[in-house]
């Protein structure tokens, strides 16, 4: 766990600038912040505009899914820290081509206050905004407390459907109920095998023992469920699993995209491992996995371990989550 | 300081222009003892998250308008800017709580202090999420009024005293909102971080 | 640096069991072995074939590059080790649609001698084949010996240019004349900082202090040229460029593609730092950046590090880099 | 051995098969030596890729045709399916250089074995680029080839002497080729285990 970095303060800002340098196609650093990344083509007049944001040190989440049908604008804090109030306004306002701009982002106390904190900004330009936060994290909260759980991966999901129904033109009403509804339909679980540096901080975020892993740890290191010796990938997988269909059943005949997440460093060949037991437990249970998605979607750095999410699909939701869409991380169609 | 001390007196500018100037020479001695304990809960990033906004607020402090009600809107707005941790969000809410109740005023009469700062708690309350009683800077901020409702005239130490027994108070209790609460465990026996921030800023405002 | 894996001695073998299940519209495994991975298309008859073979432990190389534009079959070792020769003629006889096969592969003594012994296999069963051998690592051997020198990441380069050429319908000349072009004109180099740990062996395959690097370690663990503490992104960056640039000048005026690959748990994030430097350092030279490549193109499981590769262009090569191109893990046009 | 011991005499695929058994059974005993030599210079794998190798040798040994050149292909084509690490791959080279001269023949005179090993070795070094000299194989093969030269009669004893004289010969010198090649230096003192793989074999076939 080394760090290719140059000053620790400036990590989110070079990484930002490199993006942006990289993919001009794809993104563009707003004019008003280093912090903002806005897709080229936004606002598109008439469309709903899709905001996000969230800490550095997640890519391709949170700034990697702004292109073509996904999301139009996003702020960007320091690693593992909310972006500004103002920044998020700035971001609200690149989206805005007068349909409403929602603001789709993951369940962390201080996005929300900071988001809402922005909304109020824009509000007095007339910008008129809804929001959706992604709580995915069944590891996070109880099923009775579920409003209370953190964002994961689940979000991956959420931004592509909410961003193909702006894409077809819905109105914010329709394009927030969608996006309400993917979140609502994606759960998500992580195992932890080994930390992240955050820069500044320049230690790890927790420590875990040689065998040890952690069921559950959140994206930032946030305790998990149960820690135990490092068990084999079809047990994780297994564990993983059960969590979430303990939360929301998989009937036979359901039709479920599954995304298999690396922290950052779990390699692609772990994730296929993994990923070849979920497709089998969930045929033995008759579901249909739509749309795979197997790779690094969200991440923290160079965290070892995996997430799994799986996501309830109804024929609506398949239809967008099948829509054409492009980002430098994720093509689709 | 003028205003909080032993008298009623009428508060305008030039004493939220003192006050902040005040602060921000305080918070550059206590940053760092105020970022190890958020570290101790949190990110550790408390005190810069302080300087930064007392830093940005003491810049535009000779350009903040008479009208308060203006001048606490652009306080918040420039906190805002500047910083995006817990307590620096929450402080610009509180400000622009105290903004709308202050439009168009250029003079506060300080029995008002109370209400402004309930006012503040109230807002910080709902955008946070948090109750009085969550071992949070709310809860200082609440006893600052309490105190300040029973001793008008000597109200900077009134707060002090105050504060200084609240975190007493909240001490051996869990830390229930925040980056702390998935430690809540290990909090029992540590003050909230925010609630000393609260102290600092309080205890700056005492004549030296 | 702990692995999510059942048996270490199926990690190959369920590695790509999950992929093809995954993405069973880019992979198919070949019903004569598991160890070979075919297009569902192939072979296309009256198209040359292209196929690559080499050890696990590198996804995507090899045989996530198997798809449209791309390569058509692969065989694949066991983790960093090669496939038999065996497996290699099963992938090119899937390769084979009449119009010859380019074995086109990276430049170590297991691969080369299975795949001749593969090619010698195939010839008595009428296939005509041709090789290149991708040996970009400029940290391997010097400039007078540069056949000896290893292939890396520049060989995700000339999959993609042999695969378009392939796909154009050029014939086995040609195709193999600009796979070589490709390949000639790629060159690369890596920092590691750590290692990883092969699933059988159990233990990392190098070891590196805390606060140390080395400069053109190979993507097993060979040996490189410079052990030094850790240095900033940027000082990296300029060592890394400053040695490709001393083995094959770039002028003002060049089109060059630039790949900034991670080892595997380098994350995006300080790849974007890297690509920053790197591009302003070409900008200065008045160099103009095509299509650059930033990500997870080769990788050695969980190694910490990354590695730049500069591919000099021509009309011919650009037009076939841009062609379009698609597979699990890139897609283009 | 019947072979190749105190007698000139015809090869059959009946001695190629006794061969076959008596290495399979001596590389069981050996494989994790040689896994560990192959350790100490390159991965590993060395023990476990004879094993592999004769184990399916022995497998399919009683169905090898009377032909000893379509034998020795068989032998190759079913070495070079289990096994890809390079003395696998030399080992199906090998064979299959012997099957080229030996089609059409279902009885070899012994005194033909040096130029078989011959032919071997110089199909293995164009395949692998390696040079007798190198510190690999081929130099332990080549060893072999001369002894049975000058020693027709007493031929297991004398290879087998042989090689241990070129393992003394080169234990101190380089590693020039391979996996061994990168870590040259640590090479010295070493034996190859390439050779020591040989001597296994060659040692295998002396009467007990
Ligand atoms: N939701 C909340 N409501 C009220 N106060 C809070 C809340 N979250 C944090 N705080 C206060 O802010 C302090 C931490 O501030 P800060 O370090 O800025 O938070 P963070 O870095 O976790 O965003 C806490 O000690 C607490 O007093
Ligand atoms: N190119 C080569 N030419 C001749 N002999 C070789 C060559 N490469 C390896 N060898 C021999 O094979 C032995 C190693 O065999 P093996 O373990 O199968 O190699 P690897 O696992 O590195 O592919 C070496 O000790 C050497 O004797
Ligand atoms: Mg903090
Ligand atoms: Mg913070
Ligand atoms: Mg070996
Ligand atoms: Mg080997």
């Amino acid at each position: 766990m080394k760090k290719l970095l140059n000053d620790p303060a400036a990590y989110a800002d070079e990484t930002l600038a490199g993006l942006c340098c990289a993919h001009p196609e794809f993104y563009r650093l707003s004019p008003e912040s280093p912090r903002v990344v806005v897709r080229p083509d936004s606002p598109v007049q008439g469309r709903v505009g899709i905001v996000t944001g969230g800490g550095s040190g997640h890519l391709p989440v949170f700034t990697g899914y702004v292109g073509r049908g996904l999301l139009n604008a996003c702020a960007i804090g320091d690693v593992f820290a909310s972006p500004s109030a103002d920044e998020m306004a700035i971001a609200m306002r690149a989206a805005n081509g007068g349909a409403g701009v929602l603001r789709l982002y993951g369940n962390y106390g201080g996005d929300i206050m900071n988001f809402e904190m922005a909304g109020e900004m824009v509000e007095l330009e007339d910008i008129t905004s809804s929001t959706v936060k992604v709580a995915d994290d069944v590891a996070s909260a109880s099923t009775a407390e579920r409003a209370k759980r953190r964002g994961v991966a689940g979000m991956v999901y959420a931004f592509k459907i909410a961003g193909a129904a702006a894409e077809k033109g819905f109105d914010l009403d329709k394009v927030t109920r969608v996006a309400q509804k993917a979140a609502d339909n994606a759960r998500s679980i992580g195992v932890a095998l080994s930390p992240c540096i955050v820069p500044k901080a320049g230690k790890p975020t927790f420590t875990l023992q040689e065998n040890e892993m952690e069921i559950g740890m959140g994206i930032h290191g946030e305790p998990g469920v149960r820690r135990s010796e490092l068990k084999p990938a079809n047990v994780v997988a297994d564990e993983m699993l059960d969590a979430i269909l303990s939360d929301g059943a998989v009937k036979g005949g359901d039709r479920v995209s599954v995304l298999v997440n690396s922290l950052g460093a779990t390699p692609l060949e772990e994730l296929y491992i993994l990923f070849a037991r979920v497709a089998d437990r969930l045929d033995k249970l008759g579901a249909q996995i739509v749309m795979p998605l197997v790779g690094r979607y969200a991440t923290s750095m160079e965290m070892t371990g995996a997430s799994l999410t799986v996501l309830i699909l109804d024929p609506e939701l398949e239809e967008l989550l099948r829509a054409p869409a492009e980002c430098a991380f994720w093509k689709v169609g | 300081m003028r205003v909080l001390e032993g008298r009623l007196t009428m508060i305008t500018i030039v004493d939220v222009r003192d006050a902040i100037s005040r602060i921000q020479h305080q918070v550059q001695q206590t940053a760092d003892d105020l970022c190890a304990r958020d570290g101790q809960l949190g990110d550790g990033d408390l005190g810069i998250t302080l300087e930064k906004a007392f830093n940005r607020l003491a810049e535009i402090g000779p350009t903040l308008p008479e009208d308060l009600g203006k001048a606490f809107a652009a306080a918040a707005a420039a906190v805002s800017k500047v910083s995006s941790s817990s307590f620096g969000t929450l402080l610009a809410t509180g400000l622009l709580a105290a903004a709308k109740r202050s439009i168009g005023k250029t003079e506060l009469h300080s029995t008002a202090v109370p209400d402004l700062l309930r006012a503040a708690c109230q807002k910080m309350s709902e955008r946070g999420s948090a109750s009085l009683g969550d071992k949070t800077v709310l809860d200082a901020i609440d006893a600052a009024a309490r105190a300040l409702d029973s001793h008008p005239k000597d109200s900077v130490s009134a707060v002090i005293t105050a504060v200084d027994e609240t975190l007493s108070l909240f001490r051996d209790r869990q830390c229930k909102i925040g980056r702390a609460r998935i430690f809540s465990d290990r909090s029992i026996g540590l003050d909230d971080p925010g609630m000393v921030a609260f102290r600092v800023m309080v205890g700056a405002l005492k004549s030296s």
